[in-house]
């Protein structure tokens, strides 16, 4: 049987204004997990019923240690009560959950990893692996945007492939989405794997159909269950979908990755 | 640990709540079905449901609304692949029907009665749903008229799900019972609503959403109580129950069993933690048989 | 920070629940009173009342029971000793009326016609006592009785206080309005239940008690919500409101003004740290009027 | 403006199976506290929104601290949380609330402080106040009763009087009551203050009433507010009170110390 995880606070810090990079001892949960997956995380306040899904940055198998980067969405808000746990302390956690990206359907085609806010940790984990896979870096090309130029962990993806960055204002890379990076580097790809805000990954979505290429998004839904029980957390899909037999998936089961053109923005 | 509920023998009295659980295949990986009184399915309906808009769920203090409104794919489906999926645990199977009209909820209920199912529950109180659900479990007329048309065309016992957005739950209660139900359970959610106070829009596209968890579980107890005084049928009981202990509560207040749902957003394997601590209560307590809990509270 | 409360203006929307803080006196050591949009009083009738037997509160999970069945000295000992003492302040003050019959209601209303009182709640809506109180406010055609005859005595204006345990807010809301109401309050504790599972008894002595605190919040919400919306009467927000977000909240729902009951037991200053944090809402906002935000969600 | 202050715990010590004895740094309430009165302890869990009334055992006015002895009720109580927290945690609370024992009242006649279980602690207070008061610690018995021969704070109350004790197991001192020491040890009183559960403190009104002696009781009752405002937390009266205007009245704000022939026990 599965179950909860009970996880050990290993490090903590803000690495830029409201994100935090933690560091979990979670030896089932890093021994499982691939990229795209994601973990629930259990707070400690009792009023706080639901788990907080955040992606897997990274994974070491071996040190039994997952690092998740998320953001402080308020102060009275659950990432808040996470943002303020100390190293040594106890959490439980549920995980890897979901499916993750499939990353060999890359091949030795020409990627792009595009992430939007904290839809870039995931790619973190999915870059190394692309890597592993691939051998090279070369043929990825990693796209990131970002609000401000807090641009979080934009560095150390430079060893896993080429990094453009745009920026809301303009202060780091292109000014504007991604897509204009895209543009203003004059951007071609095979395939495309990504993760971040809806309006961006229907933007893409639609970029990829018109160029007729692959593209899989990461989706974000509000979620209870995490395992596919509940149907709290469904996207809009253009077919009827297997299990649920409307039009609908279950982001926490089926996906949170999906073939762009299954999903009705 | 065995209870009776409504002539079923269930191997103890913890069930798992409608729409928390589904049919179980997702959390049989966290959970070994077979040690469960009965699994209760999620609500099935006549023909797919899409369900509400997202986002279905708000977090609220000691609690959670939801608005999945009823998205189900249907009872064909349900029957060929859940069904068969719940017989191969030693449990009993008790399934959540929804409907929009009368006939449809007696469709469902006829296209059940051949199948291995032991139980139906008959959910007339999901506030989500536009048409159907609430109406009928707010009126006791409706609720006595619904409780008999199913109970023509049901082959299982019937079991009445109670809504407890209502003045008086004794009425319901009462309703069922005229209508033939043979036993009722409770609470179905309370309708409730939460607002983003920095967008100023509401959390869920559904505007309103049903509580459940443990900020409702006085309110649970309470109507459990009621109900269970106003009627002679078994009453199931649920609403927040967390632990062991509110287990008991819930039988001390006149429960036969017992579901456990938003619990289980909070730990998978809840169910069977809430077992062990009933067991655990009892042991503590002196108390040899469960059914000895049940409406034990001291008048 | 001020609003207008059928006809009465506040110097801000944030008042005190009843019941809750007595008459002020006690909590004057610990709040300045002049800062309060208005001191609502403990429920009040036309003689004397004992009151349940202890115990009469019970802890829950986010939320209390109260079963304190209305204990009050009588209205003249309140004209003689409370009245006054409020007066000493620069805020407003409501009375909260209860009674057992329609004719102790109008007693008690028409014995504080003369008094320097400016509005009146009328407790239609107490689930802690036998007769009257709650049967009052479950049943339209009884609330908008009611409200006609405290309305054909009163002086100041009449806020209806309703209760929340009924299947439809909207139609008390409605025959409230129907009967002359200048306005309604809303909601008064939801009905809930305690049972000691160690010892097998109630926790309360009167069995069920009253459910308050930020548990009750959503349905709180929810009501305000669907009441102003079915009413043209400002309406007063309460229910678990324990930060100046929470009074937004209940604001965006389509509150007027707002009481804070439950939260003065978790600190004796809390209506003016919540008036504080309503403040800090708006700077934050970018609000330069309260009253934007009455009914300010966006649909 | 009185308000809450905010705490900080000393030092917590588990003095015998389930009794807790914690000192809290709190200058404002020790400076006022006076014997009999309580503090209200507010706990941390959020969920659990009601404050705990606890009867100051012994304030330093000088040092600025505080002592309470506590029962723990069970673990998943708010005495449980309480029990587990740590020297150096913050513990806001309310105090001191009520009336205290009009100790001038004993005047230099012959004292009873009888004390039954967590009623005990406000008698070591009082204790040393009367001793202060009068200079001598010949006319005071202290009479004390337990469960078993867990008889916490018992050598503390040596210095301040006569010690006699009561064990409902016979373990320590007199087997049975408080009232059973009393006879058996053939003691008379000319005053009594009292503090303990309430089966005891009626059966010690009526002893005072046979004997004509004046008797101050302090009565337990579930609370909310503390202050007098919310009248949970009332006791039955003989005559009509004061400010109720019926026959009962507040044990947070008129007590927790009433002459015991006011009470309808
Ligand atoms: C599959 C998945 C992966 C994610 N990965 C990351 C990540 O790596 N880093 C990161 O910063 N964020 C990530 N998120 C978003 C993250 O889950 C939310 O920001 C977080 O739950 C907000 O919780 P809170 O305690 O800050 O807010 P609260 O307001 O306290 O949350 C209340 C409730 O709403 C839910 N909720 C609020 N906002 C969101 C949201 N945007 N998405 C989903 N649920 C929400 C919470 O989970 C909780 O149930 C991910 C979300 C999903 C679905
Ligand atoms: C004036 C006064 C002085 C007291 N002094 C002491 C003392 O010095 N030492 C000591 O051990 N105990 C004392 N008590 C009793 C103490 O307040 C309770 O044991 C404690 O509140 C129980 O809380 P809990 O968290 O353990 O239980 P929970 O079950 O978590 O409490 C739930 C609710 O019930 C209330 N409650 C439960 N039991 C009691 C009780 N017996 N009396 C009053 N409220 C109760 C709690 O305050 C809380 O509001 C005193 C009580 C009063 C009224
Ligand atoms: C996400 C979710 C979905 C639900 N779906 C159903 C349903 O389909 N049918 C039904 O009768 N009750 C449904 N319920 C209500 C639960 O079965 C249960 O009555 C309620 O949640 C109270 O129990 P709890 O507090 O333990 O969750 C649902 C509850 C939740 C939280
Ligand atoms: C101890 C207590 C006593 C109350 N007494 C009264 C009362 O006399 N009259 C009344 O209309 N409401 C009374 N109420 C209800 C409150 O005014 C308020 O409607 C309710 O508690 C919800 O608000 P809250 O969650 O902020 O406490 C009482 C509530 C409590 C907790
Ligand atoms: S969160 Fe429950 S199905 Fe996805
Ligand atoms: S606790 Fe509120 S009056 Fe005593």
């Amino acid at each position: 049987m599965r179950k909860k995880e009970e996880g050990t606070i290993l490090s903590q810090e803000e690495i830029c204004p409201g994100i935090f990079d933690l560091r979990v001892k979670a030896p089932n949960a890093a021994a499982a997990a691939s990229a795209g997956q994601f973990v629930d995380l259990y707070l400690q306040d009792p009023a706080r019923l639901l788990p907080r899904p955040i992606s897997i940055c990274s994974a070491d198998p071996t040190q039994g240690i997952l690092r998740l980067i998320y953001r402080v969405s308020g102060d009275k808000t659950g990432t808040g009560e996470l943002s303020r746990m100390k190293p040594g302390s106890a959490l439980s956690l549920l995980g890897p959950l979901g499916n993750g990206f499939p990353l060999t359907e890359a091949g030795d085609g020409h990627v792009f990893l595009v992430g939007g806010g904290v839809g870039i940790p995931p790619l973190l984990q999915a870059a190394g692996e692309l890597l592993d896979l691939r051998g090279r870096a070369e043929n990825t090309d990693i796209i990131l945007g970002y609000r401000d130029r807090n641009s979080f962990l934009a560095r150390e993806f430079e060893p896993l492939g080429r990094v453009v960055i745009a920026t809301e204002d303009g202060s780091v890379g292109t000014k504007g989405t991604v897509l204009d990076a895209i543009r203003a580097e004059k951007l071609h790809a095979d395939v495309i794997f990504a993760c971040g805000p809806k309006p961006m990954l229907a933007a893409l979505a639609r970029y990829a159909q018109e160029r007729e290429i692959p593209c899989w998004v990461s989706m974000e839904e509000r979620m209870a269950c995490g395992i596919g029980a509940c149907l709290a957390c469904v996207c809009r899909t253009k077919e009827t979908d297997g299990h649920s037999n409307v039009k609908n998936r279950r982001v926490c089961k089926d996906g949170p990755v999906f073939r762009a053109d299954e999903i009705e923005f | 640990m065995k209870v009776n509920l409504a002539g079923v023998t269930l191997k103890n009295p913890v069930m798992t709540a409608s729409g928390t659980f589904g049919s179980g295949q997702e959390f049989s990986e966290f959970v070994d079905l077979s040690r469960l009184g009965a699994v209760v399915t999620k609500g099935v309906a006549s023909h797919p449901w899409e369900g509400n808009p997202t986002p279905r769920v708000a977090e609220v203090y000691g609690g959670m609304l939801n608005a999945v409104g009823l998205q189900n794919p249907g009872i064909d489906r349900f029957c060929e692949r859940d069904i068969p999926f719940l017989s191969r645990f030693d449990t009993r199977i008790m399934v959540n029907v929804c409907g929009h009209t009368e006939e449809e909820y007696c469709e469902v209920v006829e296209r059940l009665a051949d199948e291995p199912v032991d139980l139906l529950e008959i959910n007339i109180s999901c506030p989500n749903v536009k048409e159907g659900g609430i109406a009928f479990g707010t009126d006791p007329k409706a609720v006595e008229s619904i409780t008999r048309a199913v109970r023509r065309h049901a082959k299982q016992p019937v079991i009445m799900k109670l809504s407890p957005n209502v003045t008086s739950i004794e009425d319901m209660a009462r309703a069922a019972e005229a209508g033939g139900a043979d036993g009722i359970s409770l609470i179905n959610t309370i309708t409730g609503m939460k607002i983003d106070v920095s967008r100023r829009k509401f959390v869920l596209a559904n505007k309103t959403g049903g509580m459940s968890g443990p900020a409702i579980k006085p309110v649970a107890v309470r109507m459990v109580y009621q109900a269970s005084h106003a009627v002679r049928i078994p009453v199931i009981g649920m609403g927040g129950i967390m632990t062991g202990e509110d287990a008991a509560e819930f039988m001390l207040a006149g429960a036969t069993a017992v579901s456990v749902g938003t619990a289980n957003f909070v730990d998978p394997a809840a169910t069977v933690r809430i077992l062990a601590e009933l067991e655990d209560y009892m042991r503590r307590t002196g108390t040899e048989d469960v059914n000895e809990l049940i409406g034990a509270v001291a008048e």
